[in-house]
């Protein structure tokens, strides 16, 4: 979850590149090549939970063999490459393999530049919070 | 005797509507006893509980009581108007009587609506579409009766309007434009056109003018003599029933509490509710 | 002979698209580029998006091209391109709980847990025509941008949180009515299955989401204005993103990426027809994909509204509000009329020209 | 590492997907199982907007195959632009052959008419229907109608009729005049002119129907009974062209359009463009048997 | 079990549906499906596989009565999800089969009769002509000119006596395809107005 | 041949709107009456010859006691007999003519004396045609024969009322004071109406205050006090 949350979001040429530079090392099969199709999306109210679907969002997914592991890639957006790595990761962190610490590594650096960003946006959103206690200073 | 014990037109077991959800108590707990249709625990309403009678051919039915008594939920569910929580009907013309009317299905239903039923409401606008002629609205029940000739409609029309007083000019004039014994007669009409051998009449004279109620009831009485039709009157009003019924019903709180002969109901009514009535009305 | 005559239809058809495509393009040498239209355009891509039933910026953005901006168009490009993929995937049910949001406000109270967060919104914005967006600059933007940015201090930065609920608050405090049992909480699928009335809520609260917002707009102002019984206060109104997650085939759940919306809770005073029950209140719910608060608002009133179903008040009439708030079925049908109808008129203008005969006749004899 | 790729999308064949395809061919055996029954159906969006023919399009893309031969017309004429512009969609969908010729085609897909020529066995005419409800006249609710229809309650639906006698002097239904499916169910032959109607009665084609906007199907199996309601005494008639003739051919047994001239002039040409092609180069095509064409004198 | 390759999901779907339609639409005219190299296991014939590849999927169910093996293989193929026979939408029985099982069949209801149970029965031998100790049924109602005979062998004739009950009240009813190990295939529609002879 | 005997009658009512209260209005009643016999009750007001009657009528309900009728098609207890019975025997045998006419409104004197024959179902001019030679026996005046008998006297209305009770010509008669506001004239066309009905085979119960009609009238008078029989002659 953790995994998938910090392929989708982080930056694509530096998936791409980690990705391309590690997968030579591992025999790697497309099973299906990355395409789109779509998710249909659940929402529930917040009253009385009733579930209702929302609409679709449109996805992409990918079926990789790599050394004969199987790893899925989907993801939300018409993003191939993103979903081909999405399912490389799936795959090879499910197989012992002698690069799991750069991998860590890989995915600790871009998880720390998501949050940066994140939260970046989210202190420009706090600064149009209606603050009334500062009103009533005033 | 004709109306022997098997002769009956129409049979009625244990009909009862209850409102909301309930249990066996609703039924227990509720009723003249108690005062109130209410039932304490679920708060669901019981508006007819338990009503058992049977009508026998060209005979006319009274049901009288107070607002709120149940008895036009009796003559609605017997017309399909709603649906039954429990209880059976059986129509003697409709396969001999052997099959619960309640049950069938809404295309059976309908089929006895047409052929064997007729129904006056109170208001005439629950009976006649406004958006069709008089006369239109007479052709409605006829084809639904299965009769598709124009002029043999029109005829027909035309005779029971004249035997209802409504001019025949304004066969084709719709209805909103009518005085309201006028809607009434129109509506009795169309009840009675294809020669039901029931005919429910709920509330028909209420709300009319003392004159056009006089002449409404009149009219009812002769389609009664003429035509032979099985009625259940249903009424508040006891010189009504005095007038058209042979037998009467006498509900409170959605139960029947007293039954008999009508001029029996009226001279030497046995339930307390029943006395209560007579007394006040007459 | 025959032939000549449907190659005049084909031919004058490929000609008008032809100019279709110059008109788009005749004045204006610089292409559009999707990135541009994503995000300048953003209101209107939500808008594709939401009425066209998928939520995708990106081919959003190249239908709005394509329909030279004309957002009815381009959400039915949108649904027709819906058509084509194979739904392979249920999510699991979205928490707006969770949401990272980017506004929240509540007309409700005047303060709310996480206070009042206005986000981007153009509410309280002069509607002054800015002159100066016509000779805007990619310096302009840049300049912009760095100033925009500057106002952060990186190394003070407050740290991401969730928000509670207004309205539950109001839940916790038991002021909410309880479900009614006989509500039928079975949940449909409209795209796949024709509706079906009276509609399940599931059913109901699916079809507001697709539905066009000019539509939903009009059949809930016409319920406060009196035809339909709601007239509601925001609990609470967020736009924010949150994340979706499915199960892949092998059964293991999967974050795939956040889609944003928008989530309206509207407060409805209610009347008790029980002298045993209180008056509480009820909360009507609208959600849909982008930036929309009109569309959730409007949702949010109509989800009310038609809970309590009076073919009198044209805003609580299901099938009156849902069938004609579909835009992309109002439009198509409604532009079908332009459609050449000759062989149906002959046949009434055959029935007219008798009957006027007809009379002619009665008036001679 | 894949190339990224963006925006390749292929369509499927005959565009909509599978399952939806087979969701509608589950409902069309079921609509040809209750003749005259409207089953309600997904109707997914069409690259066609609604109302310009979806339903019809449904029916065809879900029924069609590479053997197929497909002719489409809009008001008689294969040369109608909207015509041209589904017959384009449908060929580069699905590349089957398509024909303007009547007798060959295996799939005719039609709006507002029916051919001519007499249909074959081997042929199924699917119609594009705008308004798949014939009760709606008389009443506006989905849920209402689908009772009535039910329970074959259809008094409402007659007395409507009976009443446009009552003040105009005859029915005045004009195209898309309510017909009776094997005694049962009311159903709306689609705005076909009253000239057609009673071409469906015992048609040796199966004739589907679909109504995308308001997500109804609908048949017609081949020999089913097929009547325009009418009254003992008022009789249904077709559109009377008072012994006008084509002014190309001469031929009076035929749906005639009126044609306005510049001059102030009008004449009358037959509707069905290949009928009228066929008659030009002096074929000889079947025409359809019924006693209203037969009365109409040569 | 294995799954099913021999059947193409767009063009085999395709051309065998039409088959089916012209079934359902021609009431006691026999139609041959394409004979597929099926594996599938005994008692579901070839014919009622390819009906069941072509119209089933996940979003529909299906019952079958007989060996468990053929619920597994329908389900393998086709996606469809397993049902009573109270709720499915599909349901395969066998000519020989006891009777009494369709009472149970969803049949619609008068607003939404097209909410029923679509019956494939296997048979022995579907045939034109006359062959003793047989079952014989005469179609009558739509889609027949005058009236078609077919004859059918290992068809238990309460089966038939069970569907004209339940179809009675028209439109509420099941829709039955026949099928027998020659891939041959007969439509009878809850329309039709059928009588049988033993 | 009897065609009625009562056995050990009763009626009491029960009054719950005045708190229960119990009037005894008939105590341990014996009679019978042979077919085709007149019997004449009499007794001052409050005597219970009318609740005897109304009992016969089914229009009280007795509180104990038998009333044995012997129908055409057998014997019923009409205490006890079902609503259906008693209608069908008003219908076909036992006619009740009270002391006042009940009025219907808009219902023609001719019609309100047909209306038993209606009731069975008569051919409508046929049953008019008997009614106004009724009339005319009566000498009730022939124009007001199609007027509203609402607006009538005492006098017209009891002819009416006379004629309407009779002319089904019923097996058993309850008649109360059939003769009560009538001219002496009048008065011995009705006894002898009666009496002609009795050559037919009628038996009669009449209840009367006029010593006159009752000695004209009635084979055996039965004396009412309080609610019991006083004598047996």
């Amino acid at each position: 979850m953790n995994q998938d949350y910090i392929l989708c979001e982080c930056s694509l040429s530096a998936l791409e590149n980690f990705v391309t530079e590690l997968e030579k090392y591992f025999n790697v099969v497309v099973a299906k090549t990355p395409s789109i199709c779509m998710t249909m999306v659940k929402a529930e109210d917040s009253v009385e939970s009733q579930t209702f679907y929302l609409g679709e969002a449109l996805t992409t997914e990918c079926q990789l063999l790599v050394n004969d592991k199987i790893g899925y890639g989907i993801c939300i957006g018409d993003e191939p490459v993103r979903a081909y790595c999405i399912a490389f990761f799936d795959a090879i962190t499910d197989i012992e393999n002698e690069f799991l610490p750069q991998i860590n590594q890989f995915l600790k650096e871009q998880l720390a530049a998501i949050e940066l960003s994140q939260k970046i946006e989210h202190n420009h959103i706090l600064r149009t919070k209606v603050d009334f206690k500062i009103m009533e200073q005033d | 005797m004709s109306n022997t014990e098997d002769n009956w037109l129409l049979k009625v077991n244990n009909l009862t509507k209850i409102y909301g959800d309930y249990t066996e108590n609703s039924i227990k707990n509720t009723g003249p006893k108690f005062n109130s249709n209410i039932c304490p625990e679920t708060g669901s309403i019981v508006a007819c509980a338990d009503i058992n009678f049977e009508l026998y051919p060209g005979e006319v039915l009274g049901i009288v009581g107070e607002s709120g008594s149940g008895k036009s939920t009796v003559v609605k569910l017997l017309y399909f108007d709603m649906e039954q929580s429990l209880g059976s009907a059986f129509l003697k013309p409709h396969l001999d009587g052997l099959s619960n009317i309640l049950e069938e299905s809404n295309q059976k239903k309908r089929w006895i609506r047409n052929y064997l039923m007729g129904m006056v409401y109170q208001n005439p606008r629950d009976g006649l579409n406004f958006k069709f002629s008089s006369g239109g609205n007479i052709a409605e029940k006829l084809i639904m009766g299965g009769n598709f000739h124009v002029g043999n409609i029109r005829n027909r029309a035309t005779d029971l309007l004249e035997k209802t007083e409504v001019p025949v000019l304004r066969m084709d004039d719709k209805p909103a434009s009518f005085s309201g014994g006028m809607q009434q007669r129109v509506q009795i009409s169309k009840a009675i056109a294809n020669n039901p051998p029931l005919l429910f009449l709920d509330e028909v004279t209420t709300g009319l003018d003392v004159s056009v109620q006089a002449k409404v009831l009149d009219l009812i009485r002769e389609l009664q003599q003429d035509l032979g039709i099985a009625m259940i009157v249903v009424s508040h009003d006891l010189s009504v029933i005095r007038m058209l019924t042979d037998r009467t019903i006498v509900m409170k709180n959605g139960r029947i509490v007293e039954r008999g002969l009508t001029d029996q109901i009226l001279q030497d009514p046995q339930h307390k509710y029943s006395q209560l009535l007579v007394s006040s009305l007459l | 002979m025959g032939y000549v005559a449907v190659k005049g239809g084909s031919d004058a058809i490929e000609n008008s698209l032809e100019l279709v495509e110059f008109y788009r393009i005749r004045n204006s040498i610089t292409p559009i580029e999707i990135e541009q239209i994503k995000s300048q355009l953003r209101l209107a891509v939500d808008k594709v998006m939401g009425e066209g039933g998928l939520f995708t910026p990106e081919y959003a953005a190249i239908a709005l091209k394509q329909a030279e901006g004309e957002v009815f168009e381009a959400a039915f490009i949108l649904r027709a391109f819906r058509t084509t993929l194979q739904r392979r995937y249920y999510s699991e049910s979205i928490n707006t709980r969770e949401m990272f949001v980017k506004r929240k406000i509540s007309a409700s109270f005047r303060e709310i847990p996480g206070g009042q967060i206005l986000g981007p919104t153009r509410d309280y914005s002069q509607r002054i025509m800015d002159t100066k967006k016509a000779s805007e600059s990619t310096a302009d933007i840049q300049n912009f941008l760095q100033q925009f940015e500057s106002k952060i201090d990186n190394n003070t930065l407050k740290s991401i949180k969730t928000y509670a609920k207004v309205i539950d608050l109001l839940r916790e405090q038991g002021l909410l009515k309880p479900i009614d049992k006989k509500e039928n909480k079975q949940l449909l699928d409209i795209t796949r299955e024709a509706i079906k009335f009276p509609a399940a809520r599931s059913a109901r609260l699916q079809m507001l989401a697709r539905a066009e917002t000019g539509g939903l707009m009009a059949m809930g102002y016409a319920s406060m204005r009196g035809f339909g019984s709601v007239h509601p206060t925001v609990g609470e109104l967020r736009y924010g993103s949150v994340p979706v997650t499915v199960k892949d085939p092998s059964g293991k759940l999967r974050y795939i990426g956040k889609i944003e919306v928008t989530e309206a809770e509207m407060i409805n005073g209610t009347s008790s027809n029980k002298k045993s029950e209180a008056a509480l209140y009820t909360i009507g719910y609208g959600l849909c994909f982008g930036q929309n608060d009109t569309k959730a608002i409007c949702m949010g009133i109509l989800d009310t509204t038609m809970r309590n179903p009076d073919s009198n008040q044209p805003a609580n009439d299901q099938e009156f509000v849902l069938y004609h708030t579909e835009g992309i079925e109002s439009m198509g049908f409604t532009n079908h009329l332009k459609l050449p109808h000759y062989v149906t008129f002959q046949s009434s203008l055959k029935n007219v020209r008798e009957e006027v005969e007809r009379k002619k006749e009665v008036a001679t004899v | 590492m894949v190339e990224n790729n963006k925006y390749i999308n292929k369509y499927n064949f005959a565009f909509i997907d599978e399952s939806t395809k087979k969701e509608i061919r589950r409902k069309l055996l079921k609509a040809v199982a209750i003749p005259g029954y409207q089953v309600p159906y997904s109707s997914p969006e069409m690259p066609i907007a609604r109302g310009w023919g979806t339903g019809g399009l449904h029916v065809t893309l879900a029924i069609i195959g590479k053997k197929d031969i497909f002719k489409i017309i809009d008001q008689g004429s294969d040369a109608s632009v909207n015509a041209c512009n589904l017959r384009n969609f449908v060929q580069s969908m699905t590349g089957v052959k398509t024909t303007f010729d009547t007798s060959e085609a295996t799939i005719i897909q039609t709006r507002h008419r029916i051919t001519e020529e007499e249909l074959n066995e081997n042929q199924i005419f699917v119609y594009q229907v705008p308004q798949p409800e014939p009760l709606r006249s008389v009443e506006r609710y989905e849920n209402k109608t689908r009772q009535m229809h039910g329970e074959a309650n259809y008094a409402k639906m007659w007395v409507a009729l009976y009443e446009q006698f009552v003040s105009h002097g005859d029915i005045m239904l004009g195209a898309g005049y309510p017909v009776k499916v094997n005694n049962r169910y009311i159903m709306a032959p689609s705005p076909i002119p009253r000239w057609d109607i009673p071409n469906l009665n015992l048609s040796k084609a199966l004739h589907l129907f679909g109504a995308g906007r308001e997500k109804r199907l609908y048949a017609i199996p081949p020999f089913t009974k097929v009547e325009p309601l009418e009254f003992d005494d008022i009789k249904f008639h077709i559109e009377d062209f008072k012994g006008s003739a084509c002014s190309k051919t001469g031929y009076k047994k035929a749906f005639l359009d009126e044609m306005y001239y510049d001059d102030g002039s009008t004449n009358f040409v037959i509707n069905d463009s290949n009928f009228l092609d066929k008659l030009s180069e002096k074929e000889q095509p079947t025409q359809h048997e019924n006693k209203y064409i037969n009365q109409i004198a040569e | 079990m294995k799954k099913e390759i021999c059947f193409e999901e767009v063009f085999d779907a395709q051309e065998q549906f039409r088959i089916v339609l012209d079934a359902m639409a021609h009431p006691g005219i026999i139609y041959h499906l394409k004979d597929f190299d099926f594996e599938a296991p005994p008692y579901l014939s070839n014919a009622s596989a390819v009906i069941a590849f072509a119209l089933l999927n996940s979003d529909v169910s299906f019952h079958a009565i007989g060996d468990a093996h053929i619920s597994d293989y329908l389900a393998l193929n086709t996606g469809a999800v397993e049902e009573t026979f109270e709720k499915a939408d599909f349901v395969f029985i066998n000519g020989n089969n006891n009777a009494d099982v369709l009472f149970k069949l969803k049949y619609g209801n008068l607003s939404y009769p097209e909410d029923s149970a679509t019956v494939l029965i296997d048979v022995e031998e579907i045939s034109k002509f006359h062959l003793d100790g047989i079952t014989e049924i005469i179609f009558r109602g739509p889609g027949v000119e005058f009236e078609n005979k077919v004859f059918f062998r290992g068809l238990n004739s309460e089966i038939l006596e069970t569907v004209k009950e339940i179809n009675f009240e028209f439109p509420l009813g099941i829709d039955l395809i026949f099928c027998d190990k020659n891939n041959q295939i007969v439509g009878l529609p809850r329309s039709n107005n059928f009588d049988y002879k033993v | 041949m009897n065609i009625l005997e009562i056995n050990d009658l009763s009626k009491v009512f029960n009054l719950h709107i005045l708190n229960n209260k119990k009037l005894e209005a008939l105590k341990s009643i014996n009679l019978t009456v042979a077919e085709g016999e007149i019997i004449g009750l009499t007794g001052k007001s409050g005597s219970g010859k009318s609740s005897l009657m109304k009992c016969i009528y089914r229009t009280y309900l007795a509180s104990g006691g038998q009333i044995n009728y012997k129908s055409i098609n057998g014997m019923v207890d009409l205490v006890t007999a079902s609503d259906h019975e008693v209608i069908e025997l008003r219908k076909n045998e036992i006619t009740y003519c009270s002391q006042f006419l009940s009025v219907i409104p808009r219902v023609s004197a001719v019609d309100v004396v047909c209306e038993n024959l209606f009731k069975v179902n008569a051919d409508k001019e046929a049953a008019r045609y008997k009614a106004k030679g009724m009339l005319q026996q009566l000498g009730f005046p022939a124009e007001l024969w199609d007027a509203f008998p609402v607006t009538f006297s005492g006098g017209e209305q009891q002819r009416i009322n006379v004629a309407r009770a009779i002319i089904t010509s019923p097996r058993f008669l309850l008649i109360d004071e059939p003769t009560a506001s009538l001219d002496p004239k009048t008065k011995d066309i009705v006894v002898d109406m009666l009496l002609d009905l009795k050559k037919h085979g009628t038996s009669i119960l009449c209840i009367s205050h006029d010593e006159y009609t009752i000695e004209k009238l009635v084979d055996r008078r039965i004396n009412l006090h309080l609610g019991e029989i006083l004598n047996l002659n």
